[in-house]
């Protein structure tokens, strides 16, 4: 089915079937802009833009019909450097603008590209609403703790006591937890992972795409020069180790030294981390993604408050919920089936008319 | 224009020919007076007559039955000749309890007639009301003709025996006052008895029990011998008509953009009083492909709009004044991207949350400046319910045009407000179809910002359009490829040319007109939902010789190019408006010309009665 | 202590010992304003309205050190109706003018009052920001599912399908749980209730009075005229005894008739419903408010998507977490004790100074 | 003003003396050129000259190192007598990298002195600057004194001890530089060891290699026999001074009004350029009783100051453009409340994101009138760094007196650039203290919008007031009682009386004067941050004995009650702005007075040349 300016109403956003660029040859450099990338040396920004040029080629979606939308902020330059289409929109705005793209051409993928101030500070409401309606966009939260284009005030993401800019005295609020927010707002994918980790970031843009719906990362990015080491603890040699949890679908949660710890669901119905030589493997939650009840997924969210100890990366759910362009296409389909193509005179003469002669 | 008669104090045998009544419903918010009003309009109008119709609600809250704050009234104008006004003072009020009467009884002309609900003059709700004594005795109304009917006893007899409950029936009392007024004007019954079958397909009792009231109205009617008048058809030119509203020609008016445009529509909005009919009404057109999104809130609304804009459909969002602020950044980002997208605001009594079911002119100065920076954008003002449809096509010509956002402005009085409508016929509307760039437009390279070099217009290029991959932003961008700029004299390009974008326009609209008698010195300009009063008034004055002259400004931005010219012609222009004196301020920056403003912000239209006066002392 | 304008800058909000009005004597009809109540006849809104009347005396807080303050929607009219100090804000941001208020003023007990359009969906953002950073103020969420001030739109609360003047073919979107909303956004106080509950209402509105830090109540509320009826599974005669399910700290969560039927916790890490004579009632979950940790009163709140089934009323939760307003007043007190009161010929000649004569 | 002299090609053994120079550090944004203008200024403000300063940060992003698109600089202009610009064309530029030479080559003036780093003209930074050949020789600077210095190795040689590692070591070059200039302009270099100190106090090795590069350029200017000069202090009024930014001046003004008002200071606000400073350091004097809120957003940031404002505090908001778009409907709510508080717009290049770092006066019309319904407040402009703290104090002044929000208008060139500040007596500053309500009005009862016969303002009773409970709220009150009211006549009333209460201001603030000769034939009217440049240039026509007179606006809402008149004594009215001519508008409805915009909007202050000559050729 086509609307009439000929665009195709059909699904879209994966799995598209012409190409006009010839999909199949696509490379990494075919997704690279011509614009010069200014983010700061050493940020933790271009190792993500890295992946997602890397992986754009294997999803199968032509480059034109690819957009990525962003807000204000350093991680919101995003879009510049992507070769497709793009739009960088004002501080908070962007999954509402995506939302717009989106649900009015469904055979659009679309990204949102966005920082843990832009979208969970000015923009939090937009990005709330963005998830609660499914509207199928991959949302990627570069979450560096902190104001990086304002040069450094604190963020919603930002732990107690911080001390910037804005709060010399040191801050005084309680964080997000942004995979706790996301699943108390209805979200369908949601997942974690680290500028640093090679494998592990690609993966999770691999599989937000693959969901459709609303998928939203939330992204460790490093900002080296307004808050410089915020994720040592998941990163350094040793909270590599010891801190990671991955999260697997199906396998019982392990984590640490081959796996020597694990995490357990009590009667009492709460979680615990456990030594598994203690308890044994069969004690273990086998981490199931799929579980429609969002209850667990937010259970391990509360694992850690912030990336300071034990903290779960991978996807913490995934679930098919109907999506809303698609809901919209539906209605749209069935009342042109229903009642016929819109005909405008006798729209305009509908109701009580009368002549004149 | 005749003056309205009033009705004669006997009861004719005949039916005494008037040459327009102005009849004003009110009642109890639950009383459903919008609706006999409505059902009184569509019969008068199918009939011919020509009308303006005024809803007038009650605030936001539906306020304790019988109370002062909870009356509804909604006021007819029919005519036997073109009318531009519902009329100052109603010649007919229908009340259908004490507070309808206490509320609306200082509007009604001397020797006018009531028509009362006798039956709700008990104690408790004239206290409600506030009367001391109950004005059905005390001898306060003897300047007027009143007619005591009880109306809600003799609805529940009427409606014994279709089913209906007691209550159900009694809710049909509005339907008899329908039968008795359709009595007295000779409105036929059947459009409204089909009418009724139909709203209350799924309960027939109720429909039952609404068409026997209105039967039983008529039947009193005729039987009490009430007064019996007929208003002639009014000459209208040929053609096909029907009612509409404001609000209603603005949603077909977008529809009929969106098939003359060949684009899909697409609605983002936030419900808010005066505009929420808007989205009710295009959430209706599915077949026409027409998507509309409710919105978390109207930054989103416009957000969204925005966003279906950059993907090829025509972006519209609609709001009234606190909406249209929240709009204000992302309008600075359209104005940025220079992008199609057309923002309606229906204006209402401000500041803040100010009279939110009232009328005003006072978002005139906020759509011109209302945002940071230098963001100029085109500003189109619809008239009269019925001009909301040009407003909408006008405003989608424009916007995709130019490549801009436009702002057009109605008002609470005009989306509220009906009159008859002589349809266009489709195939003369315009055609304002748009082409979308497919080919790079610099060697192989396709440059966003390279205008073209008549309209200033930037190219639109889709998602989905292979090879012209882009990226658009609110950074200053460089002029031609769009890439992100500081450049100190790029930007004074820019701002020029952002500016000059909206000027070329002057060269695509109408001209100013003006009508007058050639010795005409003085000129009423206007803008807006004052049209039709504006030019009663002037018909008025000019019939006594008055030498005057009017003009209306159907664009506020940019003004038609003679304006000025036309402004100058006359020793002394004045400018009546809803507001303090908004246009005014416009003109006198644009033009240095001396300015006399009428002002007026009362959450009300102009009474012609008032402003002919006011205009009559200012014409030397 | 005081600042410069002898405003006690000690914590309020309850407990005034002193207070100029005579408390002790403070009856209901203190709090009853002089405006007529302008609600349609029916409206749950009278209900909470009597009920929020007849505990404020119990609170022992003299009328003037109150302050109610509202958005935009038939709720938000609320303010104008009690005696005491009130702000009728604009649509959504009441949250906003309120932390402004109690972060200004902690003597003062504030309280919000909003409605599901107004605090959910424009006010979503303000909304989420004062729960995380637990601003002393006490919520009441009057969620009738509805949009009533404007006639009949859907909400952020609608069920998918409804059918309202902007969704003529039903809405397409999913709705919030606002319990898991505000868990999501780290609220310490969390309860839900109902307008028709005589009891219940009053018992959470002191609860929530007591709570410092930001007290989060979902009412549901009948909008008899544009949604009557949306909470009949609670209301009904029926609904009544078999869905309601009233958390009570420390006790087993057990509900229908005699309380026949239970919650267990499963070692795979979810809430099921049970038959207590089944399972017995040692395998039910005692429920604990006061977990420090939301998982499980996430949990709970997913138990019920809307009020259709079996619905949890009661406190999900309530921890005590740092206040956002006596963080502030700790560092003003901190500075004072440390620099010594402001001194502004000092302030104004820091920094390299010059004389010239 | 003395023409600024070129110094001379050869190397003098005796200090030469100049009147006034204007030197531009310019580096990579890593080079801390902004700490190095700093201490240049600071030490030259110490010693008694007269200064202005100009930082130019590069956009948002720190580009690359190297590329132009990274360069950052600090142009001061510092002299023997009274200056008001940080003038056009610096005498010498200090390019630390080929991209810095690039980007400010052109401004430099013809026979200037270029002192250079040559280490960092390597083939990849010459690359990188987009030079095909290398400047230091290819002859292209052959019209400059070039110094050509290399700066990094010197660098590292001499912090060789200090116990630094090489990175940072190197990253002292910053000083070296500094070291040089102080040589040559004579600046003693114990202040900024002194400062050095205290800044790395925990990171002596850092602060040791600092000093260390400092000493080192300094000994290179003198081994090397660099020109030497000497700027004499300036004759300035006796007293106590010191340096200050605009942002700084604001904040110290805010809390000054804090102090004379007896109010505790709330400052709501979010962060964005260039106002975010005001909030960091109004952060950091908590033993004011300053109480500062980092606000989700600019919405939530104004609702808390308002709610602040409500409850007795000195209510502040603090944004540039997007963000004062985004309070727009708050500020309404403000207006119907009529409760005190100040919002203050640091404007900067627009429209939408525009040019963040860049300054412009272009939010002029939409702070008069960027809100739904009729919506006046007063508006009060700062015209250089130091005049920040009296517009403060004035806004506050006004905000508190009429009981009404007030919008200061900053600009971003204002905001950072600095100047020498005659610290004011304490004791000299206006008492603005307020009386709240303590007691009810009308009998037993308390009306809250029962207002003062004089200033129209309303009483403020504050939350626990015993017996003045009361509420308020955007919907149209009722004047005196404040309950809501849809009384037409209410509505106008209160509209006329907002309204009126803007008005009545005019008689409580400053006349506008003007200063010129007593031929003056034309007028020159600024507003805001262009008060130095329009008043040089004034100077120096008038110095050629052109008929020319200025005035600067500081209140632009209401103007002064002598505006009109002021105007009309002249035979043209030039109105400079860095818009399309916003003041210019305002006039021209306000006065009907023919004005003659010269404008400007390159994200620059205007040039002094430019703007002479303009000026000069409209003058008669
Ligand atoms: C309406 C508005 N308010 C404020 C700003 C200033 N601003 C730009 S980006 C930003 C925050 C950036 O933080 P984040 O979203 O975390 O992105 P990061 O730079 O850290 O990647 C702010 C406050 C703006 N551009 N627009
Ligand atoms: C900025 C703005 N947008 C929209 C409106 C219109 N409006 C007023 S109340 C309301 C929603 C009311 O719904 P809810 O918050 O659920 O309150 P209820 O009336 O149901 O109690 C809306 C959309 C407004 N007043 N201001
Ligand atoms: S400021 Fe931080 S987040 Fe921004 S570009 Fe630099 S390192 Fe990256
Ligand atoms: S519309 Fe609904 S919520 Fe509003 S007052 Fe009426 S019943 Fe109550
Ligand atoms: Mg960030
Ligand atoms: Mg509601």
């Amino acid at each position: 089915m086509t609307d009439h300016n000929g665009h195709s109403l059909d699904e879209g956003g994966r799995g598209i079937t012409e190409a006009s660029g010839g999909i199949g040859t696509l490379t990494r450099e075919d997704f690279v802009s011509d614009q010069e990338v200014r983010w700061c040396p050493g940020c933790g920004d271009y190792a993500i833009l890295a992946a997602v040029q890397s992986i754009m080629p294997e999803l199968g979606v032509p480059r034109e019909k690819v957009v990525f939308v962003s807000g204000i902020g350093c991680s919101s330059r995003f879009p510049y450097y992507m070769n497709t289409y793009g739009v960088h929109g004002i501080h908070g705005r962007a999954p509402a603008i995506a939302t717009g793209i989106a649900s009015a051409r469904p055979d659009l993928q679309v990204w949102v590209v966005t920082g843990d101030g832009d979208g969970l500070s000015i923009g939090g409401n937009h990005l709330i609403h963005a998830l609660r309606r499914n509207v199928n966009l991959k949302i990627l939260l570069f979450n560096n703790q902190i104001y990086g284009l304002t040069k450094g005030q604190y963020s919603p993401t930002s732990e107690q006591g911080k001390v910037t800019k804005s709060t010399p005295f040191g801050s005084v609020e309680q964080p997000f937890n942004p995979i706790s927010l996301a699943l108390g707002a209805e979200a369908t994918f949601v997942a974690r992972t680290i500028d640093v980790e090679r494998k592990h970031l690609p993966e999770m843009l691999r599989r937000a795409a693959a969901h459709r719906g609303s998928a939203f990362i939330e992204i460790y990015q490093n900002c080296n020069i307004f808050n410089d080491g915020a994720f040592l603890a998941l990163t350094s040699k040793e909270g590599r180790t010891q801190n990671r949890i991955y999260l697997e679908h199906n396998r019982p949660i392990r984590f640490d030294r081959d796996g020597s710890k694990g995490i357990r669901m009590t009667g009492a119905g709460h979680l615990e981390l456990v030594d598994v030589s203690e308890v044994g493997e069969k004690e273990l939650l086998v981490h199931d993604e799929h579980r429609y009840d969002a209850g667990l997924a937010f259970a391990l969210s509360r694992l850690s408050a912030g990336p300071h100890g034990p903290t779960p990366l991978g996807v913490f759910r995934q679930v098919e919920r109907p999506v809303y362009g698609d809901g919209m296409e539906s209605q749209l389909r069935a009342a042109a089936a229903d009642q016929g193509p819109g005909d405008l005179a006798k729209l305009l003469s509908s109701g009580d008319t009368w002549d004149v002669d | 224009m005749a003056a309205q008669a009033a009705p004669p104090a006997h009861i004719p045998a005949e039916r005494k020919e008037l040459p327009r009544v102005v009849v004003r419903f009110a009642g109890d918010s639950g009383d459903g007076m919008q609706l006999t009003g409505d059902r009184f309009t569509s019969v008068s109008a199918a009939f011919g007559n020509d009308l303006v119709t005024m809803p007038d609600f009650p605030a936001e809250i539906r306020a304790p039955a019988g109370s002062l704050a909870g009356v509804s009234a909604f006021q007819i104008h029919f005519s036997d000749h073109d009318i531009l006004t519902p009329g100052d003072q109603p010649g007919v009020l229908v009340a259908m309890n004490p507070a309808a009467l206490k509320a609306n009884l200082g509007d009604v002309m001397r020797g006018g007639m009531l028509i009362l609900n006798t039956d709700s003059f008990d104690k408790r709700n004239l206290e409600k009301a506030g009367f001391s004594s109950n004005p059905l005795d005390d001898g306060s109304l003897d300047s007027y003709q009143v007619y005591k009917i009880p109306m809600t006893s003799m609805t529940i007899d009427s409606v014994k025996g279709s089913g209906a409950s007691k209550k159900e029936g009694e809710r049909s009392k509005n339907m008899f006052a329908l039968g008795v007024l359709s009595w007295m004007y000779s409105r036929p019954l059947e459009p409204t008895i089909e009418y009724l079958g139909k709203k209350f397909a799924k309960k027939e009792s109720i429909a039952k029990a609404n068409v026997a009231a209105l039967k039983a109205g008529h039947a009193f009617g005729e039987t009490a011998e009430l007064s019996a008048f007929e208003v002639k058809p009014a000459t209208l030119a040929p053609g096909r008509y029907r009612r509409i509203t404001g609000n209603q020609a603005l949603a077909y008016g977008l529809i009929a953009a969106s098939v003359q445009s060949k684009l899909p529509l697409f609605l983002g909005s936030y419900p808010i009083t005066p505009a929420s009919d808007v989205l009710h009404e295009l959430a209706r057109y599915k077949n026409f492909g027409v998507r509309t999104l409710q919105a978390e809130d109207e930054i989103a609304a416009i957000g969204m709009a925005l966003g279906a804009a950059f993907s090829g459909h025509l972006g519209i969002t609609t709001t009234s004044g606190p909406g249209l602020d929240l709009k204000s950044e992302t309008l600075g980002l359209a104005i940025s991207l220079e992008l199609p997208l057309i923002v309606i605001d229906i204006q209402r009594g401000g500041p803040s949350t100010g009279l939110p079911t009232k009328t005003e002119q006072s978002d005139l100065l906020h759509a011109m400046y209302g945002r940071h920076g230098e963001a100029p954008l085109p500003i189109v003002a619809p008239y009269s319910p019925a001009s909301c449809f040009w407003a909408a096509l006008e405003s989608a010509r424009i916007a995709l045009k130019y490549m801009t956002p436009v702002i057009l402005l109605s008002d609470g009085y005009i989306a509220n407000g009906a009159e008859p409508w002589h349809i266009p016929s489709v195939d003369k509307l315009p055609d304002i179809s748009v082409r979308f760039a497919s080919q790079p437009n610099v060697g192989e390279d396709f440059w966003p910002y390279l205008r073209d070099g008549e309209t200033l217009a930037r190219p639109w290029a889709i998602p989905g359009t292979a090879g012209l991959e882009h990226r658009v932003g609110g950074l200053e961008k460089a002029d031609g490829t769009g890439n992100i700029s500081y450049d100190p004299d790029n930007h004074q390009l820019m701002t020029e040319l952002r500016q000059a974008k909206i000027k070329v326009i002057e060269e695509d609209i109408d001209p100013l007109e003006f009508d007058g008698s050639d010795d005409a010195r003085v000129l009423v300009v206007g803008w807006g939902g004052t049209y039709g009063t504006i030019g009663e008034v002037c018909r008025r004055l000019r019939a006594r010789g008055r030498p005057v002259a009017r003009a209306h400004l159907k664009h506020l931005n940019p003004m038609p190019k003679n304006t000025g010219e036309v402004l100058r012609r006359f020793e002394k222009v004045i400018v009546p408006e809803l507001n303090m004196g908004q246009l005014s301020k416009l003109i006198r920056s644009e033009f240095l010309i001396e300015t006399v403003s009428i002002n007026c912000v009362r959450g009300l239209p102009f009474s012609s009665t008032e402003l002919e006066s006011e205009l009559e002392e200012l014409i030397p």
